[in-house]
């Protein structure tokens, strides 16, 4: 069978009734729809996916977090070696970007998230729960920002820029004029 | 540092890296070792992280191109091409057939030089520091002179347009590439007298680091990797992106898994890549290289999001890119394939001993510059 | 060949193939490629790049195609333009950069600035030995050390400069041919309204250059 | 110090005149040895400097020691990272004097491109001494010839008595730089201010 999200998604209400799942439109000419999960459910829908005989998504290549506004996402992006289809892509959110950003970790169901679950957890900040070694991945253990969220502020150390621009040259200019 | 566990025994924790002659880069390694035998193993990252998904956010869309040639640094012609290749997907750009095979031309011309590299960095790492890297450097020099003479660098190419390609190919570049092609084989049944049969090599990689297919599979290993262990999953084919599915190839496999399957590999998808070559270079049409409805300044895709991939010479090489419809990415993430294949690299290790690590490292082929990007 | 050994036998015949064949390999075709830097420099193909400089026809004060636009400034990835748009003496901007500096300890050549530059004007040199004793003074390069002659870019890029000029020219004639059209358009308007005024015999002609 | 135009003169009669300390710079200047270390791409022109087409060992500079006790000269070939600039830093310490420091490529400089990045050290020539910069992302294999060439030269001039004496040979210069900390936002220092020099340039000094 062709894996498209809509079939992926019959099935999982089919196998799983009480699973929170939905499909989430993607307006882009890209036409890769996703498929939301409720994160509490999130571990059981993996499992479901990857084991379904029809489904067999045995791959998780991809595993990005997103910053949005309000909340914390994590993707992934789903491939079936076995029947050569693809991509799903399966989303967890967040409740908020800082007290809540807890998402179950599927590490246990696909391996290939271990390092990128980390990052995630390193660069975002989404703690994930159940993953086998959450430490940080590219930062060392002593830092404690989360720079690729957007109000990450990187520290300042522009002492010398030759060829300054907006803020850096407002920032660098200003006590050389006051001087 | 010796420390006794739970059993009594003797137990030796080094730091491999990440200043280490064998280790591509600044790769680092926290090894537990029993005698020689390694027990725990676990990489260290972060040595080269260059915030490259962060610069990409306050860059405009095609400001992101040069930069992506610094991921994997031996091969950036691949690596223009899956942005650019995910891009097009974001935004529905149609790409014009020459450009296609153009593209084709220079990402088999980057896996061949690539694999070349391998060979040369994998005798480096067994310790034979010297003659194969000599060799292979030698080989990779002529394809970078025709990479120079048609984009102007070396290595940074920045070539690769959405909806295209940069400019087209110089008078006469396309005869000297045929040239040049016709005379690989040479180097490499040369290369493969010199090593292949080499009895200290067999004894080095053969039974090393074995993998098995499921294993692969879930740790989501890609590109010859996963191919040695014997999945046929090659994205050229599945995804059948480009002109890729007008040209004939196989798909090497391997049987066991082990480092010998992984070198072995390589230069059979050597072989593959100049038969597509020749191809191309047969099939290649006259036309526009450059889709005329992107505009090179103010490139806005609409609102959406999109996962690009193609199978770049170290493995499945991913962009999913967010755009909120403005000028610079709202999200921008790369699928590092040299990343993604080291997650599997302590179970290859344990068991083995501390000197066939770095064996097994090299032949999974990692850049620094795409692990840590 | 298999007795035991047999395969580093083989490997040792390559490599002294190759040992010896270098020495015999004069036309550095294969084994013998080494380039004897500096006496000996590289042939650098017409599309080589390092860094960028600025195109001058004629004289380099006047001939000066940069308008100080500032779309490479912007568009620059790694952001190592600095453009100031000059003054005349009244304070009015001049369509000239007063300065304009790239750092090409920052520059990484990707030539985005040669395709966003809408004036011809700015190029990528193919330079390499710039290496020096200091950060500060010499890497970054001032607008007299980047102002180069057209006739050095016909030196270094033959067919891309031919191509600039012709599309330089091209876009001179159409100016001229738009000028002249526009000045033709307008005389004929005018006699329009000249004999329009005529022919109602009123006492001014509306029409002034 | 021998008269210049005397001993070229005696050379041309085949009697080479020349003074210990030359002797000693010639002897030190066809000699470096690099350290085997790469950081990012500037390293894989650096094997391709290494390697049969350009042949580093024309100028005795082929012996990579993978040690930082066997190395004279530091190619810091690419980008330092934060995480990766104390290592440098380390490795610095750790080589005996005299050492050399060359700054291969943009990000080695000032970070390059990347030096908007929060990871990314904004030149090495925060915490050590740079003896030559050589430009380029990444610099051709002959650029950074040219680069060693221009450190052999400065070699060549290094006077062991006297006034201005080179900083291996000045008993006041310190032997070890200190090796920055990993801090929660930042290294700690940012930088050395005793080795970091900067100069504003024209334009921002106005």
């Amino acid at each position: 069978m062709t894996l498209t999200p809509q079939t992926v998604l019959d099935r999982v209400h089919a196998a799983l009734p009480q699973a929170r799942i939905e499909l989430l439109n993607n307006p882009s000419p890209s036409g890769q729809h996703s498929l939301l999960v409720h994160r509490d459910d999130a571990l059981e829908v993996a499992q479901f996916l990857k084991n379904d005989p029809e489904l067999l998504l045995d791959y998780a290549s991809n595993v990005s977090g997103v910053d949005y506004p309000d909340h914390l996402e994590a993707v992934y992006h789903l491939f079936s070696i076995a029947q050569k289809q693809g991509p799903i892509v399966l989303r967890t959110r967040t409740g908020d970007r800082s007290g809540d950003a807890c998402l179950p970790s599927l590490t246990p169901v696909w391996k290939s998230a271990d390092f990128q679950e980390r990052e995630a957890f390193d660069l975002l900040g989404i703690r994930f729960e159940g993953h086998p070694d959450l430490r940080r991945l590219l930062m060392w253990d002593e830092f404690v920002d989360h720079p690729l969220r957007k109000d990450y502020v990187a520290p300042e150390d522009y002492e010398y820029e030759p060829t300054p621009h907006g803020e850096i040259l407002a920032k660098i200019s200003a006590p050389a004029s006051q001087a | 540092m010796t420390e006794a566990d739970g059993a009594g025994a003797q137990t030796l924790d080094v730091s491999l890296g990440p200043q280490h002659p064998s280790t591509h880069g600044v790769f680092r390694m926290n090894v537990r070792m029993d005698g020689e035998t390694v027990v725990k193993l676990q990489p260290v990252f972060g040595y080269l992280h260059r915030n490259h998904e962060k610069l990409a956010e306050g860059k405009s869309w095609l400001g992101s191109m040069p930069f992506t040639d610094r991921l994997d640094y031996i091969c950036p012609i691949t690596n223009n091409w899956g942005y650019a290749l995910a891009v097009e997907k974001l935004a529905g750009i149609e790409v014009p057939d020459r450009a296609e095979y153009i593209r084709v031309i220079v990402g088999e011309m980057t896996r061949i030089q690539n694999h070349t590299a391998f060979l040369g960095f994998i005798l480096g790492d067994m310790g034979a520091w010297g003659s194969a890297l000599m060799y292979a450097f030698r080989e990779r020099e002529k394809i970078l002179d025709l990479f120079e003479g048609l984009t102007g660098a070396r290595m940074m190419a920045n070539y690769m347009r959405f909806g295209g390609v940069r400019c087209d190919l110089p008078a006469g570049w396309l005869e000297k590439a045929r040239a040049y092609i016709e005379t690989y084989p040479a180097f490499l049944d040369e290369m493969e007298k010199f090593l292949t049969g080499n009895e200290i090599l067999l004894s080095r990689l053969q039974g090393v680091g074995v993998m098995s297919a499921e294993r692969a599979i879930n740790g989501g290993l890609s590109g010859p990797v996963l191919r040695a262990s014997g999945v046929d999953y090659d994205i050229r084919k599945v995804d059948g992106y480009g002109v890729y599915p007008r040209l004939k190839f196989r798909v090497p496999r391997g049987t066991v898994g082990d480092c010998f399957d992984r070198f072995m590999l390589r230069i059979l998808e050597i072989r593959e890549s100049i038969q597509i070559l020749q191809q191309a270079f047969a099939q290649i049409p006259q036309g526009p290289i450059l889709n005329p409805a992107v505009k090179t300044r103010g490139f806005k895709p609409p609102v959406g999001e999109a996962y690009g991939r193609i199978e770049g010479p170290k493995g499945e090489l991913g962009f999913h890119l967010v755009s909120d419809g403005g000028e610079k990415p709202y999200r921008y993430h790369i699928r590092p394939p040299s990343l993604i294949n080291l997650t599997l690299l302590e179970e290859m290790c344990v068991g083995t001993k501390i000197a066939d690590v770095m064996v097994i490292l090299g032949s999974i082929d990692i850049v620094l510059g795409e692990v840590d990007r | 060949m298999n007795f035991p050994g047999s395969g580093i036998f083989k490997g040792m015949v390559v490599s002294a193939i190759n040992l010896f064949g270098s020495y015999f390999d004069r036309a550095h075709a294969k084994r013998l490629i080494t380039e004897q830097y500096p006496e000996e420099r590289p042939t650098l193909p017409e599309a080589s790049r390092s860094f960028p400089f600025l195109v001058f026809d004629g004289d380099p004060e006047k001939g000066i195609r940069c308008v100080a636009c500032k779309i490479c400034e912007k568009e620059c990835p790694p952001q190592c333009i600095l453009i100031e748009q000059d003054r005349d003496e009244n304070g009015k901007l001049l369509r000239r950069p007063k300065v304009f500096n790239i750092d090409i300890s920052v520059c990484m050549g990707c030539q985005i600035c040669v395709e966003s530059c809408p004036f011809e004007s700015i190029r990528m040199d193919n330079i390499y030995e710039v290496s020096s004793y200091d950060r500060f003074d010499s890497l970054v390069l001032p607008k007299e050390k980047l102002l180069k002659s057209n006739e050095y870019y016909h030196s270094i890029h033959p067919t891309e400069a031919a191509e600039t000029d012709a599309r330089i020219e091209a876009a001179r004639l159409k100016k001229e041919a738009a000028a002249k059209a526009a000045a033709q358009k307008m005389a004929a308007a005018k006699a329009a309204a000249e004999a329009k005024a005529a022919a109602e015999q009123s006492s001014q002609p509306e029409s002034q250059a | 110090m021998t008269d210049d135009a005397l001993r070229s003169e005696l050379q041309k009669r085949g009697i080479f005149v020349t003074s210990f300390e030359d002797l000693y710079n010639w002897g030190r200047k066809n000699s470096l040895w690099p350290l085997q270390f790469g950081l990012a791409c500037c390293a894989i022109e650096m094997i391709a400097a290494a390697a049969a087409r350009f042949d580093m060992a024309r100028f005795g500079a082929e012996v990579f020691r993978p040690s930082p006790r066997q190395a004279d000269l530091m190619i810091i070939a690419g980008t330092v990272t934060k995480k990766m600039a104390p290592l440098v830093v380390r490795l610095y310490n750790q080589m005996p004097e005299p050492k050399y420091v060359l700054a291969m490529g943009a990000c080695a400089i000032s970070g390059g491109p990347f030096k908007e990045g929060y990871n990314v050290l904004k030149g090495i020539d925060r915490y050590i001494p740079v003896d030559v910069y050589v430009p380029g992302c990444p610099p051709r294999p002959e650029a950074l010839l040219e680069g060693l060439i221009t450190l052999q030269k400065k070699i060549e001039k290094q006077r062991l008595f006297g006034k201005q004496l080179p900083r291996h040979a000045d008993p006041q210069a310190p032997a070890e730089y200190p090796v920055p900390a990993y801090g929660p936002h930042d290294l700690i220092p940012p930088l050395n201010p005793d080795v970091f020099c900067p100069k504003r340039n024209a334009s921002s000094a106005e």
